[in-house]
């Protein structure tokens, strides 16, 4: 299993060869649209990031101190986003998870529409897989 | 000679501008419009040799200053054929001239059992300072449904009026569906109770007439934002014995005619309702605004504008799955639909990708939402700046979102 | 390196301009302030690249808008070392501001009976709004009387607080006459009491210390106009604890979280106080107006205005029958005077004349000329950009007035 | 008796040999300084036109349609500008009072900083003595 590090490394040589905001966003579509999909019975209100104009659902599992989630959103473009922070983070140590800065998104640029986004924007998201981290190493202790 | 309308878009500077790469096709204009030149320069205007606090110098800064915002008054009571012009009172926009109502009407008009009427077509903005002040005094909200169409319904309206009715609030144009609705018939039913009409005007004075003496407006509201004037600054117009008769709302300097601790009298129309140093270059911006629109001629204007919007409709019809919400027989200024199976979100951030600007969510309109049963809407929106070309390419761009997401 | 306070005149374009053939000396900075270049230059900047409604909207100018608002909102909280950044409210300015605090609070924890203070060297701003409350709410409205120095009693301000004592309402410089109050004190007076203290900060943000958090004041307000920045834009802050357990003010779009007929649930802090579209150009000129004053060193600067304010008393006291009003042990900003036999209103005219622009009359204080039992003072009043040529063109100004009218 | 339009031709051509502001208000102040003074007992309530930060006022007497009056200002610039009503409009026929155009003020430019105060500007005082040209005139009938 590769780092995070490495992933992000991976992903934005991967945006790289693309030219505009579309083919970005067409790329962004398709990494949604292969993530595995989510148990429709975990789709529950506890799992659901409340958002304003979509909604985001993740279910995460932490074992041995490895965080494991799914994930789905109503939005073809935010599941895109969940599928490259399920690409980064998913099956990774959960202090990693805590402690790497995911430069991607920053770089990447694309990200600032949804980052933005009173509170189902990226920052959301990543803050609220950073707390389930947290608690996954409370657990560990 | 009146001006040309398809030379505006030149006067907007922004409009020259790329978005994600791609030239700006901008569609969000009953969210704000875009600022002519000339109200950009005047700004800068103000600040570089008029800037000063009005009314009370004696200086010269502070006399022109003084005299071009009530320049501005003056320019924008003509606009709206007022009678006087004290009985345009400049606020920060829509909302604060209506929550300025529901106060001053509220504390001195509306007392435990009257009612209220506003409809399900208002913005919240239009909606809930209502419901607030019912809450507050002990009123009834009611609410006229809108129809299937999208429409008010005239004769329920009727049905609903009565003698505890205290006041009627209503937009003149939906801002999700751009149904026009009927104000004069319903200011006519109303003040055949003598009950007083608030009409929200935030979406109608910029693209339909907007002549308040004609229409017979009790009050008039709008925000000088969505009429190519600067943010930050709107009106409340209200008949002159409606003025006299309210209460002030804030209170502070320039409001004031003498102060004990015991008491204070407060200042004539209109600066009893204008507490506090108010914003006087955005006050000579909107001025400005207005003479940028008066430039044109109006009826070329509104007849643009409708052809416009027709030609919308007419390419968004023709788009396989795309669904158009609403069929009142009058609609201006809006375009409100959804692809089926594409959530809005999605649509507004990819055709967002291709320079294209529009809208998408509930637009502060939840109760129209609930009543089409959807939790959101795409929307399109006209100003005279745009043309056929935008619409062209929003429907092109629309397309290709849907080839991008249906596979 | 911080920046040189001799430096800042040419920064701001106004004073480039002659007013009656004269070159410019603009002494009225109390009143307003003018505007620095890059403070113009954000607002142009604004409309011509940036310009959207914000918050809801997903197309790129509306992020880029959103995002330069709140990074205003970022900058303010930082100038007033505010704890939360969402305990900075965007208002028109510091009327809106204090009116907002008096409906709210008054609305919630006032009752019949209660007790409301605030002092006899307050703005009508920060006088009537609370009269009226009490009014409203059976309160009972007490007023500090000023000293013959023009100052504050603490011991009489201490004898005033009592358990019925719900607020307190003071500036920490007054406008007309320039004393520098205790605020602090008063603060930890007043909490000694469980009080919340509004601090009237028009007058005194821009000059002094304005550190929210040592200061502990409950509510802290003031004006963007007054400070460099844009017209029609003003700061609410409120510690978030208070922020929280205030009901809205005004309602409408944007403070909405959601709505049925019934019933309304409001927004998160900040946006539960920022009803409707909110002055996004004012806003984010208003944050150019702190990261230019910021360029300053803030001890440096405050020295420099004392001595400035120091030399135009010590020419003042040279003039033959001249009085100066008060004669506080601290003072800020302000140089209020009169020549005997001469009306304060002639003195200003005159020195208009010269292109000297003072303010004259009450300055929106009657109780404080009421305290002095005049009708009226002129008023120079100092900001950064001054320096000692332009007291030196008031001091031989206010001489050749005395020539022209003493005969 | 010299008519309306002839006295504000003088004044005119006398204030066009000022050369800045301040000796224009010289000028005036010393008009005001000139004229007869106002009897103490006319310096009542119902005589005074209030204003923001100087009082007027004006004691109006009507002859055979000739309107004859007095005239007082707190404040010497405002007195000024009264002695020049006092130059144009005492002893005049109401008829004319009420028909001339009082054009001197426009083109002296001094009046801008006065005529635009809210209430006891020029616009004010003209008004009021435009209103007692008219009472005399009806009373004249
Ligand atoms: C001490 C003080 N408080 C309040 C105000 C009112 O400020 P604004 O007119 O900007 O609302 C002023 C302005 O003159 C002031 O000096
Ligand atoms: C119909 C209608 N009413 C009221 C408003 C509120 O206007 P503002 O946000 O400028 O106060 C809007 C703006 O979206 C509107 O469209």
């Amino acid at each position: 299993m590769p780092g995070i590090q490495e992933i992000q490394k991976d992903l934005s040589d991967d945006f790289s060869l693309l030219v505009n905001w579309e083919e970005k966003y067409e790329y962004l579509i398709e990494m949604g649209m292969d993530m595995p999909a989510m148990k429709p019975q975990n789709k529950v209100d506890k799992n659901l990031v409340k958002g304003c104009q979509s909604s985001v659902w993740f279910d995460v599992q932490c074992c041995d101190g490895i965080m494991v989630f799914e994930a789905d959103s109503d939005s073809l473009v935010v599941k895109g986003m969940v599928a490259m922070l399920h690409k980064l983070l998913n099956n990774q140590p959960a202090k990693d998870v805590l402690e790497t800065e995911l430069s991607v998104f920053e770089e990447l640029g694309l990200w600032r529409h949804i980052s933005s986004q009173r509170s189902n924007g990226l920052t959301a998201m990543v803050a609220h897989l950073k707390a389930a981290a947290v608690d996954c190493l409370a657990k560990e202790d | 000679m009146s001006k040309d309308i398809l030379s505006a878009k030149a006067d907007f500077p922004i409009l020259k501008q790329s978005v994600n790469d791609q030239p700006l096709v901008y569609l969000d204009n009953a969210a704000t419009t875009q600022k002519p030149q000339v109200v950009i320069d005047v700004l800068v205007d103000y600040y570089t040799r008029l800037n000063a606090n009005i009314h009370r110098g004696n200086h010269s800064l502070a006399v022109q200053a003084t005299e071009a915002y009530e320049g501005a008054r003056r320019k924008v009571a003509g606009y709206l054929n007022a009678e006087r012009n004290h009985e345009v009172i400049f606020t920060r926009g829509t909302t604060e001239s209506i929550n300025l109502l529901a106060y001053t009407y509220g504390d001195k008009f509306v007392q435990a059992g009257d009612e209220v009427i506003v409809t399900q077509l208002e913005h919240h903005s239009n909606y809930v300072p209502w419901q607030q002040m019912c809450l507050r005094r002990g009123a009834i909200f009611r609410v006229l449904p809108l129809t299937d169409r999208g429409e008010l319904d005239l004769a329920l309206f009727e049905r609903m009026l009565n003698a505890k009715t205290r006041l009627v609030a209503v937009n003149q144009v939906s801002n999700s569906l751009g149904t026009v609705n009927p104000v004069a018939e319903i200011i006519r039913l109303a003040h055949a109770y003598e009950v007083p009409v608030l009409v929200d005007a935030a979406q109608s004075v910029q693209h339909l007439a907007h002549d308040v003496r004609s229409l017979d407006a009790d009050f008039y509201v709008f925000s000088g934002h969505k009429m190519y004037g600067p943010m930050g600054i709107g009106i409340f117009y209200g008949k002159e014995k409606w003025l006299e008769a309210l209460p002030p709302f804030l209170s502070g300097g320039e409001m004031i005619e003498t102060v004990t601790p015991e008491k204070v009298t407060f200042n004539v129309l209109p600066f009893k309702f204008e507490a506090g140093t108010p914003s006087v270059a955005q006050a000579i911006g909107l001025g400005a605004a207005v003479d940028y629109l008066q430039q044109f001629d109006q009826l070329e204007l509104q007849k643009y504008e409708e052809d416009l919007l027709a030609y919308g409709f007419s390419l968004l019809a023709e788009i396989p799955d795309l669904v158009i919400y609403g069929s009142p027989a009058h609609r201006s200024g809006v375009l409100p639909f959804n692809v089926n199976g594409i959530q809005h979100y999605d649509m507004g951030v990819l055709l967002d990708s291709m320079g294209i600007a529009v809208r998408t969510g509930q637009h502060c309109t939840q109760p129209i939402m609930d009543a089409l049963h959807i939790n959101g809407t795409v929307r399109a929106s006209l100003a005279l700046y745009n043309n056929r070309e935008d619409l062209d390419k929003l429907a092109s761009g629309i397309r290709r979102v849907i080839k991008m997401l249906k596979r």
